[in-house]
């Protein structure tokens, strides 16, 4: 039950795109097309659970204990980037189809506020424990998926669209992001 | 011969004569019952909030496209009229005037226009302008006068809650149903419309009568009403069944609130809803079960309006899953 | 219950004002303009010369190519000059132009010849006589018969498909062949039985021509091998795909032919045609065109020789009325709208439409409302809303991966859609392009 | 002379032809997630021009020490020292702008803003330029913050800079507070923006 | 730009520079700011006190009482405040979990006799601009001088006394019960109070 | 307190030193080469990506660059040599200069000389008009005026006339990129050389009908007369198809031929106005450098 509360939550309620503000760049970035957005999200998923473990444990068994929760900030983002950066070059190797489709987009993970924020939010929950942290990674990846493929079909569907001349690009996105919002506020009370 | 030169075109040369605007001017005539049923019900309220959405709608699509766009004006197509009464339709009679025209200006402004006008918008304008006004102003989104027998005028509106705010009022503080039944309407009474919620919302009766002039008139089809309201049924029959000392039963779930309303009129826009068959049940059936989780489970009495706007984001992603079959595309010809 | 495709088609007004008017003899004209290219394919080479004389049925053009076919003097004549004529487009094409020679008792003499009904010739015989008398398909796309029936010994045949249809509203050409030559199609339809060894023939008629489908149960009482079926009135029940389906359950695959799922489907008024050339040894000169429109005199069908200039049909028929607007070769659904009446009839002219304002226009294309009417409408399961706006936003290759390549151009979406959107104007461009994209990568 | 007024251009660039906001997209999280009021989308932005600042100093100073495979990482480490230096200031001095800014302090760093203009700018430039950069940046980043905030806050609570111009219990459009508010608001901003800037130029 | 070729030798030394220095200056400004912290930190209850207690002339922050109650999370806290050497009231933490969003912290300041002397919103995730109208005057002058005994802290929909915030009936009922907690806990309380330091 | 630093600077170095090590080993192990040369020639292209140069884009057109040897053949018109001697210098490789060119319309059918005989429904368009018939006047050669090629026009460097329904090039603007060539289903515009002040004479028909034909669909059309072939001193003057055609690497732009045309056919554009002739200026093309507002 508790889990499937974090689920819900994560995914519908609090979900970290729409209603965290988190991972707005890539969010906006990446999702002109509905396949590069399925690439996007797994690559997210992956790092995000990753991150959070290690962060986590880092928090839980060196931070904490050694008083310098002070560092969360540093050590957390320095953990991150290196991953992702580990995680690039070996897609490069590993998958090149992949990394073309993702290749500009993964130092924006870096970037992403997402991995970031839900390692920090990951320390605060309920009764925390590791492999609650780490289900917390994955259902914020969930929600952030569900939110950017939703977006990028609907995007796929505007291409096709006459937008007018001052609405094309960024603001109508960034309309279609809050409509998207407004709509999920239906979900409100949820959990 | 004409004097003027003859024409030429590309095949085919003969055209059906249905169009866009007969297709909305039937579905104008089609509220035409619902309409008079919340004026029997609130009387000069209704013709009110009405006329001013309607009124506010064809203005600011007029404006806009006008003066903002500078594009063709479309008014005439009867959309903007649609939305209009529809937007009237999903309000509280007492609603002041104001706050309509503000619904309206996000109805047609930021959830048509902006996106190209009709036809290109995702999400149902009328629900958008209505979503706005609840959240904005959940206050005078919830005074519901109640209804009063040929009540006509403004002032003795009497606020009372809707049958879905009674019962998630009541449950939340732990009465049960059946404590509760006194202050329900019946079932008859919800059919008929001598009750409380928004203007159009009242008579199950007469929005029927409307849907299945439209689903005769092909203007739409019956796949989504049918499964919008069968998935709430089936699904608030399930919990009702487990225990009905906490949940409503279906018959109350399916002809309260905007049910009906949204069904029939509001998940069929066209241009917000799925182009086949098979996605239309998708659609209608992920309405049903989000209005049920929302009702039940979330904050808001009402879950239909949301419901129907979460659904609209998946439309894309519907139809590009839910193609028809195309012809010829079976793996093996069969030859005896 | 009536059988017919499943999925789609329209059911447009049928117009037939035409179905109870026997075949007339339209009169040879003094001029025919006779085009090179009547059929798909490469256009036939010419063999006279100017000031030549020709007799009727004598080859003018020899065939161009393994896909082309020959083309024959429709008059005695003297060949006056190789010209050009503007064709349906309104492209330049070059042609033949013979004056009729006025004494020349065979530009008059009555083609109605006697039926003969015994089949005599060899399989390969009869082959050569259809290729020989340039025959084509009249079912509309001109695609020469000789080819089609030239069947590899390994493809499986076992049904003749004979496509008596005839769904386009206001044509009778076919319908007024079948009641009036039904015996002779009967023969025609046993030559290629004969010809193609197989047992089982269909014919294939739209139920609201119920005196032919009667006309034909008498003929072929007796015969186990051909059978007639009624077939739910409904466009584009004629296409050869919906046409083998409603008959066989067979889906002709997605680029393929019927004869992939073992069908040859012939239009009838080739059958007639094949019946001629192969019992009379008499060459495809002539055809059945319907004459038609709402404000003509006297809309009628006519044997009409090919090369006649369409101004001569209409004049047939009384004229042109006050205010036409549009002059159609073929049927309202997937004729070609001419230019002008210069135009020769060819092999492929099946009727000729003259529509007066109110029904030409085609009204103001409005913003996609998404109805899913063209959906619902397409009898080969594409989306037409989709295809249009990719083809009008350049997006040629996520259209054929959208299978814009099956459409047959039936236009039944363009005919219901309630916004009056030009979706197959579209279609047929991001055909015409996602064809050339193919071909360059190939 | 030149080099005065290149600096200008440079300055400018970062308020109105590449508005990190408006016209880059750039760090979208921040601008949306604490702009309810117009005080905090003030705190933000300056909080993240003190960072942008003084990272684009370090990175321009220390570019040609740093490899290229631990670039982003090391500029990381940089660009999280200041964030947490912010974070402990504010912690100890404006307790209640801390309070507000919550989760999104942290998340300074992780702002697309500041590590593009160390990637893009400060990692190519000379110390000048990468400072006026910063500025230009900074400033264009907190110009639009304090708009959208004080839109939203308008709109949404009838005040700004907490200064209510209506009743307590008048009617405002709560939903500029949500989140919903935010997108929509910043959308049309960006639409008079480039209005704006367009008939400017 | 000339770029600089990654080798093992300097992509270590400078990450490990890069941080060395990061870690010192951290290290150091932490340091610093230690105190602050703290002080800022104790500030606010202080002021919230200050906010929420008659005129009282001792620190009340060292005099705190935490007390356990079964159906909060956190240990509530009870500060007692004395003016010359009479009790004056104390402040005590009442807290519910029913918000909208969860829970609602409050710090309300009593009178000996038990009535509310003010209230402090001390934590809250509610609504802006719904919800977080509690923080306003106009909603919590209704509890000024109001003795719970005879006040019926509950809304008005309830059959209570309490003036529902419009829009926020869910946050007006946690406010409603975590003062009513606090209240009961100053009575249970109270006594011991009085004599502890008597 | 100082412990607190002392902790800090070691879990951070430690942290920063496993960091490095681990990328290390890591882009060691999962190397992949490529040619830094192709950003760099990428950066000096104008990303344009219209596919002038026949590549998809600039940065498949880097890709060949670097990957060829000799560079000679390939142009990105966009550029210009300036750009193309630049790529050169930075992979060594020599290139061709090449004359600017600029786009011509190559008819002048306007509405006025070129009277409609039919009307046209169906979508705005040459390409999709050009599928179903020969346009809406009897010449089947000339411009359709559906402005394909302005819309293709990255450079807003074409707009379409109101007037003469015809389009008009902005020389200025024009970079030559190609895209309005590939985009008119008639092969109406033309590459020419700009040579001096944009002086240009080009025959402005490509009706290859015969005289009188041509004639009756347009007034202005090439009759295939011979006057122009006839008197051309330096024998850039071919006749085909009844239609005349000035090579320009030939033509000197010595206005000879324009002189004896009696239908106006031939344009020359950009030359000082001569006293001996009064040319009906209805007929001339104006290159106008501004663009009007209006067209949506
Ligand atoms: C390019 C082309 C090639 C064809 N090749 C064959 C063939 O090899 N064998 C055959 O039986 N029919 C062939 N056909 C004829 C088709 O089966 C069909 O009869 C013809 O396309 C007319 O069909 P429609 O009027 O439904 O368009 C071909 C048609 C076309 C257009
Ligand atoms: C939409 C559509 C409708 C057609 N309708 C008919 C029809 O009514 N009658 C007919 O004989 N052929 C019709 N055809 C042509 C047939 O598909 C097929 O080409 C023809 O029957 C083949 O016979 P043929 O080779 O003798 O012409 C139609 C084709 C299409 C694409
Ligand atoms: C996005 C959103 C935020 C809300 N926030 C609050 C809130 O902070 N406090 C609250 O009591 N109700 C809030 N509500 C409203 C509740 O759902 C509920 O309708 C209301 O509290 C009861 O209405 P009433 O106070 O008019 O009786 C919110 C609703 C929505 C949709
Ligand atoms: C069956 C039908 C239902 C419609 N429902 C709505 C609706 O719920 N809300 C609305 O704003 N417009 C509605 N319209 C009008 C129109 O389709 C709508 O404004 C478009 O979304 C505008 O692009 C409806 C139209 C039809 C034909
Ligand atoms: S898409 Fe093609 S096959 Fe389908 S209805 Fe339209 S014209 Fe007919
Ligand atoms: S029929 Fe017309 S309006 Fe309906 S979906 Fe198709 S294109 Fe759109
Ligand atoms: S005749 Fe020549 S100039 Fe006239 S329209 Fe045709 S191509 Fe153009
Ligand atoms: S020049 Fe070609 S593309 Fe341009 S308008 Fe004329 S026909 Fe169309
Ligand atoms: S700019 Fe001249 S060809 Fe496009």
């Amino acid at each position: 039950m508790e889990y499937l509360i974090i689920l819900i939550g994560a995914v519908f309620v609090n979900n970290i795109v729409l209603s965290q503000f988190l991972g707005i760049c890539p969010f906006l970035g990446v999702s002109n097309k509905v396949s590069t957005s399925v690439g996007m999200s797994g690559a997210v998923l992956f790092v995000m659970t990753i991150a959070t473990t290690v962060t986590y444990l880092l928090h839980q068994y060196v931070l904490v204990p050694m008083g310098l929760d002070y560092l969360r900030t540093i050590t957390f983002i320095l953990v991150i980037a290196a991953l992702v950066q580990m995680v690039e070059i070996m897609l490069k190797k590993v998958s090149p189809p992949l990394y073309q489709a993702l290749g500009v987009f993964l130092p924006l993970i870096t970037t992403n506020c997402a991995v970031l924020g839900v390692a920090i939010l990951a320390l605060g929950l309920e009764d925390g424990n590791l492999l609650k942290a780490v289900f917390f990674a994955i259902s914020s990846s969930a929600g952030f998926a569900l939110a950017l493929i939703v977006f990028a079909s609907i995007r796929e569907f505007l291409e096709l669209a006459d937008i007018p001349e001052g609405m094309k690009g960024v603001p109508i996105n960034l309309l279609v992001a809050g409509l998207l919002s407004l709509a999920f506020l239906g979900f409100a009370g949820l959990v | 011969m004409s004097d003027q030169p003859i024409i030429v075109s590309a095949s085919p040369h003969v055209h059906s004569d249905r169009t866009s605007k007969k297709l909305m001017y039937d579905v104008v005539i089609a509220l035409v019952p619902a309409f008079l049923v919340s004026l029997y019900v609130f009387g000069f309220n209704a013709l009110i909030v009405t006329t001013a959405a309607v009124i506010s709608c064809l203005l600011f699509e007029y404006l806009i496209q006008k003066y903002l766009m500078k594009t063709e004006v479309t008014i005439g197509d009867g959309s903007a009229l649609i939305t209009g009464i529809l937007l009237a339709f999903n309000l509280p009679a007492g609603i002041p005037v104001w706050m309509v025209v503000v619904g309206s200006l996000v109805a047609i402004g930021v959830a048509k226009l902006s996106f190209g006008g009709i036809g290109y918008n995702i999400f149902n304008p009328a629900l958008v302008g209505r979503v706005f006004l609840l959240v904005s102003f959940p206050v005078q989104m919830t005074l519901w006068p109640t209804a009063v027998e040929n009540n006509t005028s403004i002032v003795d509106a009497v606020t009372g809650a809707t049958t879905l705010g009674l019962i998630k009022e009541g449950v939340q503080f732990g009465e049960t149903i059946s404590s509760l039944s006194a202050s329900i309407p019946s079932a008859q009474e919800m059919f008929l419309g001598i009750t409380s919620g928004s203007l159009g919302e009242m008579s199950a009766l007469a929005l029927i009568l409307g849907g299945v002039f439209l689903i005769a008139r092909k203007v739409i089809s019956w796949h989504i009403p049918v499964t919008v309201l069968a998935s709430i049924a089936v699904m608030t029959g399930v919990f009702w069944w487990i225990d009905p000392e906490h949940y409503a039963n279906p018959l109350i779930h399916v002809l309260s609130g905007g049910a009906i309303l949204g069904a029939f009129y509001m998940a069929t826009d066209l241009v917000t809803s799925p182009v086949t068959k098979k996605g239309m049940v998708i659609f209608a059936l992920g309405i049903g079960v989000i209005t049920v989780v929302i009702r039940l489970f979330g904050s808001y009495p009402e879950g239909i309006s949301f419901a129907i706007l979460i659904m609209n984001a998946f439309v894309p992603l519907i139809n590009s899953y839910f193609k028809p079959r195309r012809f010829g595309s079976r793996i093996k010809a069969k030859i005896m | 219950m009536l059988r017919t495709f499943p999925k789609g088609g329209i059911h447009p007004p049928e117009n037939k004002l035409t179905s109870s008017k026997p075949i007339k003899r339209l009169p040879p004209p003094n001029v025919v303009y006779v085009p090179i290219s009547q059929h798909i394919g490469i256009p036939a080479e010419i063999v006279v010369d100017r000031k030549d004389k020709v007799e009727v049925g004598q080859v003018i053009a020899k065939s161009g190519g393994f896909v082309s076919s020959n083309i024959h003097a429709p008059v005695a004549g003297t060949v006056t000059k190789l010209d050009m004529i503007i064709d349906t487009r309104g492209y330049k094409q070059q042609c033949i132009v013979i004056r009729t020679d006025q004494k020349n008792e065979s530009n008059f003499q009555d083609a109605d010849l006697p039926l003969i009904a015994e089949i005599s010739l060899e399989p390969e015989e009869i082959l050569r006589r259809i290729s020989d008398f340039g025959i084509v398909g009249l079912g509309g796309a001109t695609f020469p018969s000789h080819v089609k029936l030239n069947i590899k010994k390994d493809r499986k045949l076992d049904c003749l498909i004979i496509n008596g249809v005839e769904c386009e509203p206001y044509l009778t050409a076919d319908h007024r062949l079948m009641l009036e030559k039904g015996e002779e199609i009967m023969v025609g339809i046993r030559i290629l039985m004969h010809a193609l060894h197989v047992e089982r023939a269909i014919i294939g008629i739209e139920n609201n021509k119920r005196d032919a489908i009667e006309n034909f149960k008498k003929l072929a009482a007796g015969d186990p091998g051909i059978q007639i079926a009624a077939l739910k009135v409904k466009y584009p029940q004629g296409g050869e795909k919906q046409l083998v389906r409603a008959l066989l359950k067979r889906e002709v695959p997605k680029n393929g032919l019927p004869l992939d799922v073992g069908v040859v489907v012939h239009n009838v008024g080739t059958i007639f045609a094949i019946y001629q050339a192969v019992q009379h040894n008499r060459p495809l000169m002539e055809r059945v065109v319907t004459v038609t429109g709402k404000k003509l005199g006297d809309p009628s069908n006519f044997w009409v020789k090919i090369g006649t200039p369409i101004s001569e049909l209409i004049e047939a028929v009384g004229g042109i009325p006050e205010d036409t607007r549009k002059i159609v070769s073929g049927g309202p659904m997937m004729g070609k709208a001419l230019k002008s009446m210069d135009v020769p009839v060819t092999k492929g002219t099946s009727g000729i439409l003259v529509i007066s304002e109110d029904e030409a226009s085609r009204g103001t294309p409005k913003n996609c409302i998404r109805c899913g009417e063209c959906v619902d409408v397409c009898p080969m399961g594409l989306e037409p809303h989709l295809l249009m706006n990719l083809s009008e936003k350049g997006m040629y290759e996520k259209a054929a991966q959208e299978d814009i390549m099956t459409c047959i151009e039936c236009g039944s979406c363009s005919y219901v859609c309630p916004s009056h959107r030009p979706l197959l104007d579209y279609i047929r461009f991001g055909k015409t392009i996602a064809k050339q994209l193919e071909s360059n990568k190939g | 002379m030149a080099e005065t007024l290149d600096q200008k251009q440079n300055f400018l660039k970062g308020i109105i032809k590449e508005n990190p906001v408006f016209v880059m997209l750039l760090g979208m999280c921040p601008t949306l997630g604490v702009t309810s009021s117009a005080f905090n989308g003030l705190g933000m932005g300056v909080a993240t021009l003190f960072v942008l600042l003084m990272s684009n100093i370090v990175v321009s100073l220390i570019k040609s020490q740093v490899p290229s495979k631990v670039r982003i990482p090391a500029f990381i480490v940089i660009i999280a020292s200041f964030v947490t230096v912010v974070e402990m200031v504010l912690e100890a001095y404006i307790p209640f702008l801390y309070e507000q800014l919550g989760i999104f302090i942290p998340l300074i760093v992780v702002n697309c803003l500041i590590l593009g203009r160390a990637e893009a700018f400060a990692s190519k430039n000379n110390l000048t330029s990468s400072v006026v950069d910063a500025l230009g940046m900074g400033m264009g980043f907190v110009i639009a913050l304090t708009a959208l905030g004080a839109t939203r806050e308008i709109l949404g609570n009838g005040s700004i800079f907490e200064f209510r111009f209506v009743s307590e219990d008048a009617n405002t459009f709560i939903l500029f507070i949500l989140p919903p508010g935010a997108f929509i608001a910043l959308a049309y901003l960006a639409i008079a923006f480039n209005r704006l800037t367009r008939k400017l130029a | 730009m000339k770029k600089k070729e990654s080798t093992l030798i300097n992509m270590v030394v400078v990450l490990f520079v890069t941080t060395l220095v990061a870690g010192l200056t951290l290290g150091y400004v932490n340091d610093l700011t230690l105190e602050p912290k703290a002080r800022a930190r104790l500030a606010k209850k202080a002021n919230a006190l200050k906010t929420v207690l008659p005129a009282f002339d001792n620190d009340p922050v060292p005099a705190v009482i935490r007390v356990k109650s079964g159906s909060s999370r956190d240990s509530i806290e009870i500060y007692p405040a004395f003016r010359g050497n009479g009790f004056a009231g104390a402040a005590v933490t009442g807290a519910s979990e029913k918000g909208y969003s969860g829970l609602v912290k409050l710090m309300v300041g009593f009178l000996p006799d038990g009535t509310i002397n003010n209230i402090e919103v001390l934590e809250q995730k509610e609504t802006p601009g719904l919800g977080t109208k509690m923080k306003g005057e106009k909603f919590l002058r209704q509890f000024r001088g109001k003795d719970p005994s005879s006040f019926n802290l509950k809304v008005e929909k309830d059959g209570g006394g309490v003036d529902a915030l419009a829009g926020a009936t869910i946050s007006t009922r946690a406010f409603s019960e975590a003062t009513q907690q606090a209240y009961d806990i100053f009575i249970t309380h109270r006594d011991s109070i009085n004599e502890q330091d008597n | 307190m100082t412990d607190s630093i002392l902790y800090s600077v070691i879990l951070l170095a430690l942290l920063g030193t496993v960091a490095a090590l681990v990328l290390y080993v890591v882009s060691k192990k999962f190397y992949v080469y490529e040619d830094p040369l192709i950003a760099t020639v990428e950066e000096m292209l104008p990303g344009a990506n219209c596919a002038g140069c026949g590549s998809p884009g600039c940065r498949s057109f880097a890709e060949k660059l670097v990957g060829s040897d000799d560079i000679s053949d390939l142009f990105c018109p966009v550029g210009g040599n300036q750009v193309m001697n630049l790529v050169a210098g930075a992979l060594g490789k020599v290139v061709k200069e090449q004359d600017p060119t600029v786009a011509v319309i190559r008819c002048q059918g306007s509405c006025e000389v070129r009277p409609k005989t039919t009307e046209y429904q169906g979508p705005r368009s040459c390409a999709i008009s050009a599928l179903i018939y020969s346009g809406e006047t009897d010449c089947q050669f000339g411009c359709l005026g559906d402005g394909d090629c302005v819309e293709v026009c990255k450079f807003d460097a074409m707009y379409m006339d109101e007037t003469t329904g015809l389009p008009v090039v902005i020389t200025d603007k024009c970079t030559s990129c190609g895209m309005c060539v590939e985009a008119c289903p008639r092969n109406i515009i033309e590459m020419r050389p700009k040579h001096k002040r944009d002086l240009k004479i080009f025959v402005g028909c490509l009706n290859e009908e015969k005289g009188g034909i041509a004639k009756k669909a347009c007034s202005v059309a090439c009759i295939g007369c011979s006057k122009c072939f006839d008197i051309c001193p330096k024998d850039a003057i071919t006749m085909n198809n009844n239609l005349a055609y000035i090579d320009p690497e030939f033509c000197t732009l010595c206005r000879k031929c324009v002189d004896v045309c009696p239908t106006d056919s031939i344009i020359e554009t950009n030359f000082p106005p001569r006293k001996n002739r009064n040319t009906d200026p209805g007929i001339t093309i104006k290159v106008e450098p501004v663009k009007p507002q209006n067209d949506a």
